[in-house]
């Protein structure tokens, strides 16, 4: 969790400097990578990483939200008391993803019926509330928007990131589309939850590898 | 297809355990598994909450399906379980703060714990009954508790471990979880 | 919930009526020297004498260099309560005083006596304390003066040990004589050698601890001690021989209290929390032996053995006498690679040849570099559980490894009672990963009563 | 129609939260300082307790309530120390930089082992067992457990095995000296360019056959010293700090090299009758 | 007398003749009869299997004691017994790139992530197992008759099956008797199952070579009898209980004692010292909860077999086991202490 | 100490702004939703709607139109245009004649409660297709149930015929062993994935042993017009 606090202490760290919105949204993408590096709203992550398909409508669905959600707070944050700050923004989130939720319907129902309650549990994705609190009460427009972006399109490929290890190895596929020839065992524990359990654990491995040796750079 | 309360104990508890199965509420998951004191303490803090919640969506739900508005039911879910996990963190403040300390900033994120919403959601698309709708939340709520204790207790003692340094933190809790999820897998099927 | 349920005992096995629980059986090698009578240890031309031999306070040297001293002149006079005197083992002139080597490798205040060659090493006497006349506090200030420590190898002195504190009672006086130290067979002989002696200290220890009633424990591996001491008690005397198992650490006074009367030292507590005031049957005899003429003590019993020594044996030798030329003297071999002080099981390691034999040393066992076995490696810890089941304390000494290796002393003490470990080394013994348990529990000890002493300063500042 | 029922829903709804929001806010209101929060981000996060609390929250509280000042924190930098004492508008309260400095240089090069010491590779551990195997009882052992303990690199272990202090990086956070079972690290303000690398209590050139550059106590520095700034106790000389140190005489005769002096370009450097020793040492060094 | 220096180190000075890598090669010993009566039983196939898994267990620890820089530790053995335990839970004609991965899984997920040998807080076999019937449940479920008349002149084309692709069944499948009397309720016959006459995994079917095995290391003292003797106790009981409420719909202790991996599961799995408690209550009340996990999967689960997962949900258990039951230290009261 | 409290005192708001915000996002918020709701809704009926079609062309080769037709309490079947109730589908071909009726059933799988579809053809009163609703089985194991062709085929023709007086089927629907099927109201199970076949097996049976009779005894309903 201490990656956690160190952003929060980089975030109301860097109000101070005045840092251009490219930064903002860059360190989503990579470097304060809400998933990898902040392990921060794993719930959707795990639940619905079984296919790419699935982690990407996910990741988007959770983008738009954590954008709009993050504009709202931004344009609102002198006139939200800070008492009643976290039940309004849940009030703000809970708005977007009913939207989504109908909007993803409208779209296709076979999607809502494979992300199934999941959409609306972006309600309560820690990533979301987070940023909200932790950046975008705090911050313009601008940077918000730019933050959200980062970090949406940050959680959007690392959904992404488990989503194609898990259903090319689980089922063979990706995209829905064979890529094997016929006969390929699938890797069935990568769809069920202990396989999610494990990629992500991989991945934070990677990183971790990563971390270590551009600390050894230094 | 009505099942017998002890099925929907069991299923919500050790067949489809929240954390294990489903996911929900890994977060504070990740936090608080790391000793058993704070496990406890959480257990007990989502047990409470869910027990709470549980009812109150219960109710929303027929209040909702009363005047006709399906589509208030997250917002709604959300506001009120959120509402009423934040008296419980103030009231937690003021009467303890030692045990406000030891959560530490996951009060506030019980708010946004999935497993709390998620209850509610599924014992709706489900159509518990109130009963059936209690018992459902007693049963992930133990099975959350019980995810969460043996986690840490397997963390506490993998504290005098020699865990390799990249290894260590999330993805070793996660490992952890999803070797216990599978050990969860033989419960599959379980009914009475 | 914490700690054990009752009933565990039926689960942990090995609880034996009659003796402790757990413990371990390790070769006793005492079949070379336990025939073998106690032979007077020729004079050293030189004696080192440092004034560190017991626990407590060193003693203050009362001669000055060059002076001429006879054997049993008093060379140090106590400190005082936790402290005793130190008599002069030979008839000799001071060389030197200065700073000598001792066990611990630390550097203490000490005295270099050289014999006199032409002497004829006559004791002196001193006051005697006459057993009849003599008060309790009498006849431990007599201890006292005496210079007397447990000579099982603590070397904590006597008189302290034996004072019975207000408002506690003794009920037993519990003579140890059960030496489950491998090797050694010091006690062994005494008690053949030296019953009248040993019965003359139960008397005057008797009337010190105002104890009804005196046990002799001996380990069942000395049966011919314990048919002699029993048939020699004399008539008025209420004393019983008690054999008991075999099973090392039998001669820790906790178990040994355990192992006859059934009862358990409270933990943190003493032998009279219970009734009982122990001494070593080696002390005992000491004390018979000198009280009745107010000497000081000068020399003791010790068992020389060991792969690495051709003249094995049981020897009685002048306190002071320096190490190298005890060896020379029992022709230890070339190769020596390891000298022990006390037994193979809790007595240390000798890193110079320089110290010299104080009051409590029961024994030095002497090995080559071709016997050593040492472990070649140190696995992790499996929990295999055999030095739970070979603590006599019932602690968990591979949890409290596991704690000691991550350094968390302070849970060590609140949660497994560390500060209960007694270094027997039974659990290193046992250990099939090697592990320097008790390494690691001497060390956390150490810390740990470092910690305790810091945060009691701290409140008393507070 | 439904859009009536969920203006009505929704506003009721969040009205019923607000009240009760605001009820709990005036009933169960704990007030805590948010300075404490925007300090603590600030402090270094090492926990190491140089300052003398527990951690950093703690000081940090201590730092709010003007209980101290930000001074006292001396893992951070001059500039963080600045920003702190701004923050909160009081003074940085400068305390002069301390580092830790070991009292021995008997290295592998220079003193001789009594015994070879098997069991646990720790200083602590080793001198459970007869003080260790080294000649010099006092001495350092040599076996890291400072360089271990050392949670800012700041002291590494030599190629004699004596562990050399980076006075840059040292934060005199004092886990050296607690760890060290020889008790041979003190913390010293660095402008103390004076001090006795040796700590054996013994007189007399015997010592010099456990350890070359060990202090026999001739007394030599005390002699040269001005005032009273050396005085010999228990065998040791002690420099008395009050006074002006600001000479290298007393190193200049010492025949050991057992009081040193720090150079700002040299380093620590050895008086002139103890190089022999220094150049015996590094000849042994190669040779070895 | 010798100038050399003496050596010093801390007491006790002698230590007793035992050594974990001699404990380790011992329980190797006590599974090779195992192993060979499933060579025996199920011919080349089951010896492939072993092999293999043996060989990977082997060669990922020496492989990962390298990556992380440290000396290999494949001499204490404890690899072998994970790789020939894995090898002895598979199915004989598992393919043996699955069983390959099985061993390397075994190893990196059940061992070298908690820190080696004696940290691993799950038996390292069974991670391996749970992961490769997770992963393979076809594959893990398709049985091989014993006692195949071409048991050792022909390999099965599944078991040579081309790495990532799916096995082809080429055998008629045995159902196990655990499946048959689940899905179809025959009862095998007993003695058949004791002495390994039935298909099954290769190493589980003869309970009599297993119960050797163990006894052989508990006499050695290298296995704590406590926990295969309360398993073993609570299946028992607990399903000679429900055979006496209703034999038509329970089956008899005897054959829940002699299917499937209980006698391998109780003997060989659960008695890893690292993965259970470690006072002798403790390893009771250990032995009882994998026995009543046991035979809850077995009679109301949806799985045929829980033995696997009944020790590993054990493991999880173990370290509060050690936490609540602990033995009465010497000298403190019989009450709880508190401070 | 001064500022502390002063601070303490400015971090108490006024309640009006605290219960303004909180209203006013309140019901810009519900405005927000409704209109969603409302600007979806024919959408998402209509792609419910087709979703539900197609599945009842799986379960009924070769249908054209599509009626729905809901139980009333007094267990009438009637045709029906509302979403709500007890449902069936009755599938015609182009010609007009009916080619069976779609019925949903569920009980409890492997893993969760398994919903299916299948279609009952009430004049031969065999059961002619079958389609996974919803399911969480075991991928790669118990989700063989929609994929295995094997066992696909049972449900081809797999007799359900009543008895004599039409009050229940003749033969149950009996699960058995893969490749074990003997006669035609026999499920051939699936190896490794026997509980999840063993369950359409039993869902189907208990749905039929419901319906079979209530559908042929009212089996005019589907043909009148």
């Amino acid at each position: 969790m201490s990656a956690e606090d160190k952003n929060i202490n980089q975030g109301s760290l860097q109000m101070a400097n005045a840092k251009p919105s490219t930064d903002e949204f860059i360190k989503g993408l990579w470097r304060d990578n809400p998933v990898f590096v902040q392990v921060l709203g794993m719930c959707p992550v795990l639940a619905v990483s079984n296919t790419a398909l699935n982690a990407l409508a996910m990741g988007l669905a959770t983008t738009f939200v954590l954008l709009m959600s993050n504009i709202l707070v931004s344009l609102l944050r002198n006139f939200i008391p800070k008492q009643v700050r976290i039940a309004s923004y849940i009030l703000i989130i809970a708005t977007f993803v009913t939207i989504t939720d109908y909007a993803i319907q409208a779209i296709s129902v076979e999607l809502h019926k494979s992300l199934g309650a999941f959409i609306s549990l972006i309600v309560v994705n820690c990533l979301i509330l987070s940023r909200a609190e932790a950046f975008a009460s705090k911050n313009t427009l601008g940077k918000s928007i730019a933050d959200a972006l980062g970090m949406g399109l940050g959680f959007v490929f690392a959904l992404f990131c488990l989503g194609a290890v898990r259903e090319i190895l689980g089922s063979g596929t990706f995209f829905d589309i064979a890529l094997f020839p016929s006969g390929f065992q699938e890797w069935v524990v990568m769809i069920l939850p202990a396989g999610g359990f494990f990629t992500l654990a991989i991945w934070l491995l990677i990183f971790n590898v990563f971390k270590e040796r551009k600390q050894k750079d230094e | 297809m009505s099942d017998s309360l002890w099925n929907i104990f069991i299923g919500s508890s050790l067949i489809n355990n929240f954390v294990l199965a489903y996911f929900l509420g890994i977060c504070p998951f990740l936090g608080v598994s790391a000793k058993m004191e704070t496990a406890t303490k959480m257990g007990g803090a989502v047990t409470f909450v869910m027990l709470i919640s549980s009812m109150c969506a219960y109710g929303i739900h027929a209040f909702l399906v009363a005047i006709n508005a399906p589509f208030l039911q997250l917002i709604s879910f959300i506001v009120v379980i959120a509402s009423t996990v934040q008296l419980v963190e103030m009231f937690v403040k003021k009467m303890s703060p030692t045990l406000f300390k030891a959560l530490g900033i996951f009060l506030p994120l019980i708010t946004t714990n999935c497993a709390i919403l998620g209850l509610a959601l599924f014992q709706t698309s489900k159509g518990y009954n109130f009963l059936e709708s209690f018992v459902y939340a007693l049963g992930a709520a133990a099975g959350f508790t019980l995810a969460l204790i043996l986690i840490a207790g397997l963390r506490e003692q993998l504290e005098f471990a020699e865990v390799p340094k990249t290894v260590k933190g999330a993805a070793l809790t996660l490992l952890i979880a999803g070797i216990l999820s599978m050990a969860f897998m033989g419960f599959s099927g379980l009914s009475f | 919930m914490r700690s054990s349920i009752n009933f565990s005992q039926f689960f942990s096995g090995n609880a034996r009526r009659g003796t402790f629980k757990h413990g371990v059986h390790p070769p006793e090698n005492k079949d070379e020297t336990n025939g073998l009578p106690i032979r007077q240890f020729p004079f050293s031309p030189l004696i080192i004498l440092p004034t560190v031999q017991n626990i407590g306070s060193p003693s203050e040297i009362v001669v000055r260099e060059g002076q001429e001293v006879n054997r049993g002149q008093l060379l140090a006079k106590a400190t005082g309560y936790m402290s005793v005197p130190l008599h002069s083992p030979e008839s000799g002139i001071i060389r030197k005083i200065k700073n000598v080597p001792t066990i611990s490798g630390k550097m203490v205040p000490g005295i270099y006596l050289e014999a006199l060659p032409s002497s004829t090493q006559e004791v002196m006497d001193g006051t005697p304390v006459e057993l009849e006349s003599a008060t309790r506090e009498e006849i431990l200030q007599g201890i006292q003066d005496a210079g007397i420590v447990g000579l099982g190898g603590a070397a904590f002195p006597t008189h302290v040990k034996l004072k019975v504190p207000d408002g506690k009672v003794c009920e037993y006086l519990m003579i140890n004589g059960i030496e489950c130290e491998p090797y050694l067979t010091t006690d062994h002989r005494v008690m053949l050698e030296q019953a009248d002696d040993i019965f003359m200290g139960i008397r005057y220890l008797l009337k010190s601890t105002g104890a009804p009633k005196a046990i002799i424990g001996i380990e069942a591996n000395k049966l011919d001690a314990a048919e002699h001491l029993r048939s020699n008690i004399p008539e008025d005397l209420p004393v019983t021989v008690e054999v008991v198992p075999v099973k090392y650490p039998q001669g820790s006074e906790k178990m040994l209290i355990t192992s006859v009367l059934g009862r358990e030292v409270p933990s943190g507590g003493l032998p009279i929390d219970v009734g009982v005031v122990v001494a070593n049957v080696a002390t005992t005899a000491e004390i018979g032996r000198l009280l009745p003429h107010g000497r000081g003590i000068q020399e003791r019993v010790i068992t020389i053995t060991g792969p690495g020594v051709k003249k094995k044996g049981n020897y009685l030798v002048p306190i002071g006498t320096p190490l190298r030329y005890v060896l020379e003297q029992v022709e230890a071999a070339e190769n020596i690679s390891e000298v022990y002080m006390g037994g193979p099981m809790m007595g240390v390691a000798v890193s110079n040849l320089d110290i010299s034999i104080v009051k409590g040393t029961s024994g030095i066992v002497v090995f080559t570099s071709e016997d050593v076995k040492r472990p070649t490696k140190i696995y992790p810890c499996i929990k295999c559980g055999a030095c739970v089941d070979a603590c006599p304390m019932t602690l968990n000494p591979s949890k409290l490894g596991i704690l000691a290796k991550f350094e968390s002393y302070d849970l060590m003490a609140d949660e497994y009672n560390l500060l209960d470990c007694f270094e027997c080394g039974s659990c290193s013994y046992v250990c099939p990963s090697h592990i320097p348990l008790v390494q690691y529990f001497r060390l956390s000890k150490s810390i740990v009563r470092k910690r305790i002493v810091a945060r009691k300063e701290l409140e008393y500042v507070q | 129609m439904s859009i009536l029922i969920a203006i009505a829903a929704l506003g009721g709804l969040t009205l019923l939260l607000a009240i009760m929001l605001v009820i709990a806010n005036r009933k169960l209101y704990v007030y805590e300082d948010p300075r404490i929060d925007v300090v603590e981000d600030l402090l270094p996060h090492a926990n190491c307790g140089a300052c003398g609390f527990p951690g950093c929250r703690p000081f940090a509280e201590s730092l709010v309530d003007g209980r101290s000042l930000p001074g006292k924190c001396t893992v951070s930098s001059e500039d963080e120390r600045q920003v702190i004492a701004n923050y909160l508008g009081v003074d940085v309260g400068a305390e002069e930089k301390l580092v830790a400095r070991l009292a021995c240089a008997g290295g592998t090069n220079v003193a001789r082992n009594r015994a070879t010491y098997q069991g646990m590779q720790t200083c602590q551990g080793a001198s459970l067992v007869s003080g260790g195997g080294k000649g010099c009882f006092w001495g350092c052992l040599g076996l890291g457990d400072c360089e271990e303990v050392c949670d800012f690199d700041a002291i590494h272990m030599d190629e004699h095995g004596i562990p050399q202090v980076d006075n840059d990086k040292c934060t005199a956070c004092g886990d050296c000296v607690e760890v060290c079972p020889k008790d041979l690290f003190t913390l010293q303000p660095v402008s103390h360019r004076l001090w006795v690398a040796c700590k054996n209590l013994e007189m007399g050139d015997d010592i010099l056959e456990e350890c070359e550059v060990a202090c026999t106590a001739c007394g030599k520095c005390a002699m040269d010293a001005p005032g009273n700034l050396i005085t010999m106790e228990n065998n040791l000389p002690v420099i008395n700090y009050s006074e002006n140190h600001n000479t290298k005489d007393p190193i200049q005769r010492c025949p050991t090299g057992s009081i040193v002096w720090l150079d700002e370009k040299l380093g620590v450097v050895k008086g002139r009758e103890s190089q022999k020793i220094i150049r015996k040492g590094e000849r042994m060094a190669g040779e070895s | 007398m010798s100038s050399k220096t003496l050596n010093i180190s801390t007491s006790p000075h002698i230590i007793a003749n035992v050594s974990t890598d001699t404990i380790m090669l011992n329980v190797v010993y006590a599974l090779l009869p195992v192993a060979g009566f499933a060579v025996y039983s199920f011919g080349i196939n089951a010896l492939l299997v072993i092999l293999t898994t043996t060989i990977s267990a082997v060669g990922t620890e020496h492989y990962l004691c390298k990556l992380s820089k440290k000396e290999s530790t494949v001499g204490d053995w404890s690899a072998v017994i994970s790789g020939l335990l894995l090898g002895l839970t598979l199915p004989p004609t598992f393919p043996l790139w699955m069983a390959f991965f099985g061993g390397v899984i075994a190893i990196a997920l059940g061992k070298f992530i908690f820190g080696g040998l004696g940290y691993n807080v799950f038996n390292p076999a069974l991670v391996g197992r749970a992961v490769l019937q997770a992963a393979f449940p076809v594959a893990m479920t398709t049985w091989y008759p014993a006692m195949a008349l071409d048991r050792f002149s022909s390999i099965s084309t599944s078991v040579l099956s081309t790495p990532f692709m799916q096995p082809t069944v080429d055998v008629v499948s045995g159902a196990t008797p655990l499946s048959a009397f689940k899905f179809d309720n025959i009862i095998a016959d007993s003695s058949d199952m004791a002495l390994g006459l039935i298909s099954g995994s290769t190493g589980e079917t003869c309970a009599v070579l297993i119960l050797l095995g163990g006894i052989y290391l508990i006499i050695r003292k290298m296995m704590n009898w406590r926990i295969p003797v309360a398993i073993l106790g609570t299946v028992i009981v607990l399903s000679g209980i429900l055979y006496l409420v209703d034999p038509q719909i329970y089956p008899s202790p005897v054959f829940m004692l002699f299917s499937g991996g209980l006698m391998l599961g109780a003997i060989f799995m659960a008695t890893d010292m690292v993965a259970s408690p470690i006072t002798p209550l403790g390893v009771v009340v250990y032995g009882a909860i994998i026995g009543i996990l046991v035979v809850v999967i077995r009679i109301w689960g949806g799985l045929p077999e829980g033995v696997m997962y009944a020790i590993l949900l054990a493991n999880a258990i173990s370290p509060h086991i050690d936490n609540m039951i602990r033995l009465r230290v010497y000298g403190t009261s019989k009450q709880t202490k508190h401070d | 100490m001064t500022d502390t409290s002063q601070t303490q005192v400015l971090e108490r708001p006024k309640s009006t702004p605290m219960l303004k915000a909180m209203v006013g996002i309140g019901i810009a918020c519900g405005l927000l939703i409704v209109m969603t709701y409302e600007g979806t809704l024919p959408r998402i009926e209509r792609l419910k709607k087709e979703a539900l079609e197609q599945a009842i062309f799986r379960v009924l080769p070769g249908t054209v139109t599509t009626k729905t037709f809901l139980l009333s309490d007094a267990q009438k079947l009637e045709e029906t245009t509302s979403d709500e109730g007890t449902l069936v589908y009755a599938g015609y071909d182009g010609s007009g004649d009916l080619l069976g009726i779609a019925i949903e059933g569920s009980g409890q799988g492997y893993a969760d409660i398994i919903r299916i579809l299948y279609g009952y053809n009430p004049n031969t009163e065999k059961i002619i297709g079958f389609y996974v609703l919803e399911s969480k089985e075991t991928p790669g194991l118990g989700d063989k149930i929609e994929k295995d062709e094997s066992f696909l085929e049972n449900f081809v023709a797999l007799d359900v015929s009543l008895n004599g007086d039409l009050s229940t089927i003749q033969n149950e629907v009996v699960p058995v062993k893969a490749g074990a099927k003997e006669n035609p109201w026999e499920v051939d199970g699936i190896t490794g994935a026997t509980i999840s076949s063993r369950a359409i097996a039993n869902i189907m049976n208990e749905s039929i042993q419901y319906w079979g009779p209530l559908i042929v005894q009212q089996k005019e309903e589907f043909t009148a017009d």
